[in-house]
């Protein structure tokens, strides 16, 4: 592994009683893909939620890039660099689908309301290149998102399209670290495919480093460069997809000892 | 034929989400519904059990047309949902949202319901004073089925229960759903894992955007090449 | 038959002249919101002027309804309706002080004279709205008069006086509380919300050597929860309201006192015919109707001597005949005739100490 | 110190009020997510049918009939008459909005208000009508230690006050039925999906809760005397205070909630001034909420992401 | 931005097309309705706003009285506040009802600084300072209100600022009475004068609010396409999200509360110099509703919406319901237009009519054949509508009483209505119609001032149920969560 961007050291959190992530470490590399994968309530979604600011670690540290983030605000980390999409989405239902990509620069764009108002030289710059950024991000996706679909509200699109819709907001973060949650879920085995394509190209063509949680073996197979398996918020496993998927551990918490068996008798 | 529709159209407001669709369910069966995002999957489930009215055509529940019946009263006619997403009640506990499922069946002993719950998912007895919000996936996906099977259902709809589950919870589901249709329930299920719910299913219809575009024994469908462009390319 | 037509010496009669005499009088006042029981009053009270007074001088004199709801914008936006009504030649109302601030410089500009039956405070008639009228006493009149009562009869120690933050109530306390103090009682002075209606808690500071209550309100019910508190928790104040707590029957609390800048109609025999009918019409009354009853008589008079002059009852003439009036008795128990900024000449009070029966005694004073 | 307790009793008992008409306020809340603005109107018609049960039985001074049983056709001619208004209420104006935008029932609240409470200026006039309620039930007749009195009314209130709440929070907590409204309030998609008749519960719950509101104007009437049309919107913005400073939706915040700001309005006005008496408490209120951002007894939302 | 590629025709397999096809998907209203709902849908914004910029600029030509421009002036500063509220509300999502607390400052703040109020000879600053210095303070006093919106959400944040609105009239009214006057507010303000030019008549604080609006619906369109729109509105849908993508919540959900107070402020000082006085009591709850009641009519969110609600609410409220003539005319026009909207087909609309107007000469025959003071009253509404309706509607002597059952049954049987099949709604309404009409002209046309608001009231019903959206407002969907 080269210089770690993102570092959890001793990470733990609590919610009550409930110890959601205990000492936990875990490490993404430049240009790396990291999976996160365990059985429901392991805490994966947690990790993500520690690390954008969500929610605030009951000890342990968060270094992104070198620097720590643990305890910063949302928004602070976000501008630091790392973007990210929610398991359960959390698009700007009721704006265009150009305004969600455009709005997710805020935090990047210097223009004050006055400038905006009066359509100053500055303003006016960062709107173009604003704009220019959000029909690059969205062309990232094909066909997908394309021409006629930016002006329609983002409650009209599909669910996967929904998927797609949060990765390229999360892009226009200008992130150097992304946390997918769960970019497959709800997607049927074409599509996932499709996503699948999505993350490496992603890490090939932005240079972004990924960590991505997912539940569909395929996704982790075949983009990630290491996997990390959680189980009650304890790490059970890490390495290459077949060291962890054959991991006694990980098999019998997560993928259940016959893989496969219903698919193939049918 | 336990459950039929005939050329049923509903419309969200001003939207027209389903265009003519018909569709059947024999005593016994177990029938997929396949289809992409959005192409109305949910919304047929909702117009069966009567959440959403159709504007025009029928919904008929042996042979009887109950296109105008409330929700209680379908219920009472054999129709149970495991919605999309579960939606649990997440600040009562587990035999609440299990006595909730029991609803219309007012004052006579539930005892022999649980019991069958629990034999089907002992995790649950263990469970029973936990509140449902604080279960992990499976588990929320447990209660949702047993809940449903509390009010003794004929036919159960059932919108994607392996949503976002863990593939052991994966499997144990499919199994379970094995099991209970194997106790004489008939079943209507909506999943984006097709090849899973086909491999269990007697036939299957594919939806697209509103309109039913294939249907057949699940063994055919499972041979089509649409299909396998659509759903199962790789 | 009535007192309006009996007392009346300038007006009487009616149109001699062939053409009927039509008119429109606006009528402003709270009809609506909270105080819309002092409103209607008066409303009621325009009525039945009107109605009466149109027999009496075979006038057409008919009344333009103007919701206020005591707020001074609302009586702007009502003005302005009825500045740019032509039929409307006179305005009864508007109830409060504040709102004749707002509409004053619109009624002057208009030229529409407009006479209210309950706006108190005393910056109205420094002469800056030349069509303003009033047929009761301004506050710096009425309030050092009860305080100097208060302080030779009931030789209080200490008192308290509320305030229910109108302007009206304010504007009374503002010119008694000197008085108090000059007198060296103690005052403890307080101030509730007119939407307010538990007094519990303010009533337990009514301390034992508090022997005076001091009620410049206008919701007389209010009093009366005030002092049944008193009596709950064994306070031996005797309270000593104004105008607005006139209501018999509504404010009956035993020993208390009422100063009124109008008569108990009921008791005045020329009065009792308009006093029945007012009851048997819209029920119990308090003391903000007669004198809309009053001021109105008033405009109709003065319409019907412009018509009966030959006149067409225009603004300025009306106006005229407004500033002429001269009416040796009225419903209010006085003659009632204006100074050069509208003022009542000699305004009288009245004094009433209310008996176990909870019947209205006049007292001298 | 017999100030301070005389001072604690007209607290309670004003808060005990003010608590029985958050409650409702806050059970419609708590199935609709819907500021009822209208609720203080309901109490307001409540106090009405009081004022006029006292009238046909012969006015406060000549009953004819015990006061007992004129006290028990007052509160249950209240409480069914507003309740069913509630539902009509619920049925005409509500139900056509449940899916819109959060913000639109709040207007129709608000006409539904200024309907009923000109409603009522039309039909019952303007002036304030009378309960007289000490020509029937001896003010005198209750408790008195030291110099602190507790009259029979402040008792009737307090009494029945918590029994109310008590009650209803029973019905809430251990009831099918209560079970119903939970769900209900959770997910009404997922409750109708089970067979839950949701029509029928959230009307239910309207009628509970406006029969609270038609109970606590009858009280308001005995307590306070008087009705006029405008007394709803003063105990519509108590009940709101205090539901939304116990935690909105809670039963049991709503009572505290009432307690809370009734004891806060006493002794401010006790020891304080009646004069800035609204703007402490408001200020003392704003504090609790800046403390608590969720109500006293609210759940902080459990935000799972 | 390319609309070129054109929509996928008809279903395939697997293929995911709703966005594509929910255009040919959508239904509109019928006839003539749809069309004008397809052109206002096609129109550009500015050339509308310049439309109704013009619209508003020629009305006074039309002969204009005193008291339609004083029902302007009023409808312009209630727009004015409700497109300002439309900031906070409609884009930033928070519930803030203490913001005619802020007009009120500003109307204040003006008052203060332009009439003899402070020191011996008062404080009277040249409106291009003054107004700019009110917004300014108020901006900053918005800031200090919305503080506490770091951590409340939504109805926590309302009752909050439901104090302050509460607040400023307790402290206007109490607090240092030499100074604001107490009760009695502050009079004798200043007129505006800019650029040379005294506002003193009412045409001309018109055409000043005209300006002010439009200009300030133009600034605020502009800051809406702007990043700070899109933060605000990206803030209302999901503030986590919002905060997740670079974001600063508080920050901006700040400056939402500073930009509408200072709007707010705006409106106050227009309003104290056109009124020459303030009161506490012009700034209490009452102005709240008819803001919010224009915003949420309008449609919340837009900008259009918010200031053409709050013009029909107050032209409404404050023009035609005062006037009893003209209050029959909406009375009977809206009971028409409701029929023509909601009865279909044309042949039930005629039957029902046809009945109706039957039913009533048969009544009134009937009732003056049994006894001649049954109808001895005679309408209360003027002009035309008393004319047709004399020997139709029964009008009785004395009526209160029938009147006030009449209403009571009115009520009734409007309830039943909505719950009976549509064949009994048939059946029932031509009665209903005719009691309508029987309870207007004996009992609601003789009162107009309660009438006024018991119309507001069940406009605002029936409208918000008609459009729960407002009339410009388009569907919006609530997260699920
Ligand atoms: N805000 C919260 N308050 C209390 N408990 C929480 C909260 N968020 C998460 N938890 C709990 O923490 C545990 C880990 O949850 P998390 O969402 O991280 O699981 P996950 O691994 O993402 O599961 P899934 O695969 O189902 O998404 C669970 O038991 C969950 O109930
Ligand atoms: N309550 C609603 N109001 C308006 N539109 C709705 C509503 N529910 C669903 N829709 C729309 O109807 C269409 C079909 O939705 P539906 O939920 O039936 O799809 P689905 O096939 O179940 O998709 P998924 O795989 O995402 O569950 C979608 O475009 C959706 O946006
Ligand atoms: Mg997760
Ligand atoms: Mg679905």
């Amino acid at each position: 592994m080269s210089d770690p961007v993102l570092e959890l050291d001793r990470l733990s959190l609590s919610f009550g009683g409930l110890r959601a992530l205990s000492e936990l470490d875990l490490g993404v590399g430049e240009r790396e893909i990291v999976s996160l994968i365990g059985p429901n309530g392991a805490g994966k979604s947690t990790v993500f939620n520690v690390i954008t600011g969500v929610y605030e670690p009951s000890s342990g540290d968060v270094r992104f890039a070198g620097r720590s983030i643990a305890g910063l605000a949302p928004h602070r980390v976000a501008r630091l660099g790392i973007g990210r999409t929610f398991q359960s989405l959390r698009l700007f239902l009721n704006m265009s689908v150009i305004e969600n990509v455009m709005a997710a620069t805020y935090g990047n764009t210097k223009a004050m309301p006055w400038e905006s108002v009066l359509r100053l030289p500055r303003a006016r710059r960062e709107e173009r290149e604003v704009r220019a950024l959000a029909e690059d991000v969205l062309s990232f996706f094909g066909q997908r998102l394309a021409g006629y679909r930016w002006e329609q509200p983002a409650y009209s699109l599909s669910y996967a399209n929904r998927r797609r819709l949060e990765i390229a907001r999360a892009l226009a973060t200008s992130p150097r670290l992304l946390l997918l949650d769960e970019p497959a879920a709800g997607m049927n085995p074409a599509e996932t495919h499709e996503v699948t394509e999505l993350i490496s190209r992603l890490r090939d063509e932005r240079g972004v480093s990924i960590l991505v949680i997912e539940h569909d073996m395929h996704v982790v197979d075949s983009c990630s460069n290491r996997v990390v398996a959680l189980d009650h918020g304890v790490k059970i496993a890490e390495g290459g997809f077949d060291r962890v998927a054959a991991h006694p551990a990980v098999v019998e918490a997560y993928l259940g000892k016959d893989p496969g068996a219903l698919s193939d008798g049918g | 034929m336990l459950l039929s529709l005939e050329s049923v159209t509903t419309y969200y407001g001003q939207m027209r989400i389903l265009e003519g669709i018909s569709l059947n369910v024999a005593e016994g069966e177990m029938v997929c519904l396949l289809g992409g995002n959005a192409s109305g999957k949910s919304t047929t489930l909702k117009t069966i059990l009567g959440i959403v009215r159709p504007r025009t055509g029928q919904v008929l529940l042996d042979g009887e047309d109950v296109t105008q019946w409330q929700v209680p009263q379908r219920i009472s006619a054999g129709l149970a949902i495991v919605p999309e997403n579960r939606r649990l009640f997440g600040q009562m506990t587990v035999r609440e949202n299990l006595e909730l499922g029991a609803v219309l069946r007012g004052g006579e002993k539930l005892d022999d319901d649980f019991d069958r719950v629990h034999t089907l998912f002992p995790r649950l007895l263990e469970r029973r004073g936990q509140l449902a919000g604080t279960l992990s996936g499976g588990e929320q996906q447990m209660v949702a089925m047993g809940r449903a099977l509390m009010s003794r259902p004929r036919l159960l709809l059932m919108d994607e229960p392996s949503m976002g589950l863990s593939p052991a919870l994966v499997q144990q589901n499919f199994q379970i759903i094995k099991d209970i249709h194997a106790t004489g329930v008939s079943v209507l299920m909506v999943e984006q894992n097709a090849t899973m719910a086909l491999s269990i299913a007697n036939r299957g219809y594919v939806l697209s955007t509103g309109e039913i575009v294939l249907d057949g024994p699940a063994s055919e469908l499972l041979q089509s090449e649409d299909l396998k462009r659509a759903y199962l390319g790789r | 038959s009535s007192s309006g037509s009996s007392s009346s010496a300038s007006g009487g009669g009616g149109g001699s002249s062939t053409q009927a005499c039509v008119a429109s009088i606006g009528m402003e006042g709270p009809l609506t919101g909270p105080v819309a029981n002092l409103g209607q009053e008066q409303l009621h009270f325009a009525q039945l002027a009107v109605s009466q007074d149109n027999t009496a001088n075979k006038t057409k004199i008919s009344i333009v309804q103007g919701d206020t709801q005591l707020n001074p914008a609302q009586a702007t936006t009502v003005t302005q309706q009825f500045t740019s009504n032509s039929k409307i030649v006179a305005v009864a109302g508007p109830a409060g002080s504040q709102e004749v601030e707002a509409v004053g410089p619109l009624m002057a500009r208009a030229g529409l004279p407009f006479i209210t039956g309950s706006a108190t405070a005393a910056a109205l008639t420094t002469g800056k709205y030349p069509t303003f009228f009033r047929v009761v006493s301004k506050d710096s009149v009425q309030g050092p008069q009860d305080a100097k009562y208060i302080i030779d009869n009931l030789h209080p120690k200490a008192l308290m006086i509320v305030d229910d933050q109108e302007s009206y109530s304010t504007g009374l306390v503002a010119a008694m509380t000197p008085v108090f103090q000059a007198a060296g009682i103690k005052v403890d002075h307080e101030s509730v919300s007119q939407k307010l209606t538990d007094f519990s808690s303010l009533v337990a500071k009514v301390t034992p050597s508090t022997s005076v209550v001091v009620l410049p309100w206008q919701v007389a019910a209010n009093a009366q929860q005030f002092g049944r508190n008193l009596a709950q928790q064994h306070k031996k104040a005797v309270i000593f309201g104004t105008d607005g707590l006139f209501s018999p029957g509504t404010f009956s609390i035993n020993g208390s006192y009422v100063s009124s800048f109008g008569p108990d109609i009921t008791a005045i025999a020329s009065d009792s015919a308009i006093a029945a009918q007012a009851k048997a019409k819209y029920g119990a009354f308090g003391t903000f109707g007669p004198p809309v009853f009053a001021a109105t008589h008033v405009i109709d008079e003065a319409i019907a001597s412009v018509c009966k002059a030959g006149q067409t009852p225009s603004r300025a003439n009306v106006l005229a005949a407004i500033k002429k009036t001269d009416e040796p008795d009225s419903i209010l128990g006085q003659p009632i005739k204006f100074d050069a900024h509208g003022d009542l000449v000699n305004g009288k009070f009245f004094l009433f100490k209310i008996d176990s029966a909870g019947k209205y005694q006049l007292t001298p004073g | 110190m017999a100030f301070f307790f005389q001072e604690l009793v007209n607290g309670l008992t004003t808060g005990a009020l003010y608590a029985l008409v958050a409650l409702g306020f806050s059970m419609v809340y708590g199935v609709l997510k819907l500021l009822n603005f209208a609720h203080g109107d309901l109490y307001m018609v409540g106090a009405y049918v009081g004022f006029f049960v006292i009238q046909w039985f012969g006015g406060a001074t000549s009953l004819s009939i015990p006061v007992p049983l004129l006290l028990v056709i007052m509160f249950a001619l209240a409480a069914g008459l507003v309740g069913g208004l509630g539902v009509a209420i619920e049925r005409f104006a509500y139900r056509p909005l449940r899916d819109a935008p959060r913000i639109a029932p709040l207007i129709t609240a608000i006409g539904i208000s200024f309907f009923l409470e000109s409603a009522a200026l039309l039909l019952f006039g303007a002036q304030y009508r009378v309960y007289n309620t000490p020509d029937f039930i001896n003010a005198h007749s209750g408790i008195t230690i030291g110099s602190v009195t507790i009259n029979s009314v402040q008792i009737l209130v307090l009494v029945m006050g918590l029994i109310l709440m008590v009650g209803l929070q029973q019905l809430v907590n251990w009831t099918k039925l209560g079970r119903q409204m939970r769900a209900v309030a959770a997910d009404r998609e997922a409750a109708e999906m089970l067979g839950v008749n949701v029509n029928f519960t959230i009307a239910l719950t309207f009628f509970l809760g406006s029969a609270l509101a038609g109970v606590a104007g009858v009280m308001a009437g005995l307590l306070f005397n008087q009705v006029t049309s405008t007394i709803g919107f003063i105990a519509g913005l108590k009940a709101f205070t205090a539901a939304v400073v116990g935690g909105i939706g809670s039963i049991p915040g709503a009572m505290l909630g009432g307690l809370l700001i009734g004891l806060a309005e006493s002794f401010v006005t006790g020891y304080l001034s009646s004069t800035y008496s609204n703007l402490l408490v408001f200020g003392l209120l704003i504090a609790v909420m800046l403390v608590r951002p969720s109500g006293l007894l609210g759940q902080a939302q459990l935000q799972k992401v | 931005m390319s609309l070129d590629s054109p929509p996928p025709a008809g279903p395939r397999v697997g293929s995911d097309e709703w966005v594509a096809r929910q255009a040919h998907r959508r239904e509109y209203l019928p006839s003539w309705l749809g069309s004008l709902e397809r052109a206002s849908e096609r129109a550009g914004w500015w050339p509308k706003l310049a439309a109704a910029a013009a619209a508003a600029a020629v009305l006074p030509l039309f002969g204009l009285g005193q008291f339609q421009l004083q029902v302007g002036i009023d409808a312009l500063v209630i727009a004015l506040l409700a497109v300002g509220l439309n900031i906070v509300v409609g884009w930033a999502g928070l519930l803030d009802l203490g913001y005619v607390a802020f007009f009120g400052c500003g109307a204040y703040g003006y008052a203060l600084v332009s009439s003899g109020q402070i020191g011996a000879n008062g404080i009277h600053l040249p409106s291009y300072l003054s107004i700019p210095l009110v917004m300014a303070a108020v901006a900053g006093l918005g800031l200090l209100v919305g503080w506490p919106s770091r951590r409340l959400i939504g109805d926590y944040l309302a009752i909050i600022t439901l104090f302050f609105g509460e607040a400023f009239v307790e402290f206007t009214n109490n607090v240092a009475p030499s100074v604001l006057g107490g009760p009695n507010g502050i009079v004798g303000v200043d007129a505006i004068r800019l650029f040379g030019y005294t506002f003193t008549t009412n045409k001309s604080y018109y055409y000043l609010l005209v300006i002010v609006l439009v200009v300030t619906m133009g600034v605020l369109r502009l800051l809406d396409t702007s990043r700070t729109g899109r933060a605000w509105r990206a803030v209302r849908e999901d503030p986590l999200a919002a905060a997740s993508m670079t974001i600063p919540v508080n920050r901006v959900k700040l400056m939402a509360f500073a930009f509408g107070a200072a709007v707010a402020a705006l409106a106050g000082t227009l309003f104290a110099a056109q009124q020459i006085s303030v009161f506490p009591t012009d700034f209490d709850t009452p102005i709240l509703i008819l803001v919010y009641a224009g915003l949420i009519l309008g449609g919340a969110g837009s900008i259009a919406g918010a200031c053409t609600g709050a013009l029909v609410v107050m032209v409404v409220y404050d023009g035609l319901l005062r006037s009893p003539t003209e209050s029959g005319y909406l009375f009977y026009g809206l009971i028409l237009l409701t029929l023509l909207a909601k009865l279909r087909p044309w042949r039930r609309l005629a039957l029902v009519l046809a009945a109706t107007v039957a039913l009533g000469y048969a009544i009134h025959a009937i009732a003056a054949a049994v006894s001649d003071s049954a109808v001895a009253g005679g309408p209360h509404s003027a002009g035309l509508i008393a004319g047709a309706l004399r020997d139709w509607v029964v009008v009785p002597a004395s009526a209160t009483v029938a009147g006030n059952w009449g209403f009571v049954a009115l009520v009734c049987l409007l309830v039943a209505l909505v719950q009976v099949s549509s064949q009994w709604r048939t059946i029932l309404l031509p009665p209903t119609l005719y009691l309508a009409s029987f309870v207007w002209e004996t009992r609601l046309a003789a009162e107009p001032a309660i009438t006024r608001q018991l119309m507001i009231g069940a406009i605002l019903i029936v409208m918000m149920n008609a459009r729960p959206q407002g009339l410009f407002g388009s569907r919006r969907v609530e997260a699920l969560t």
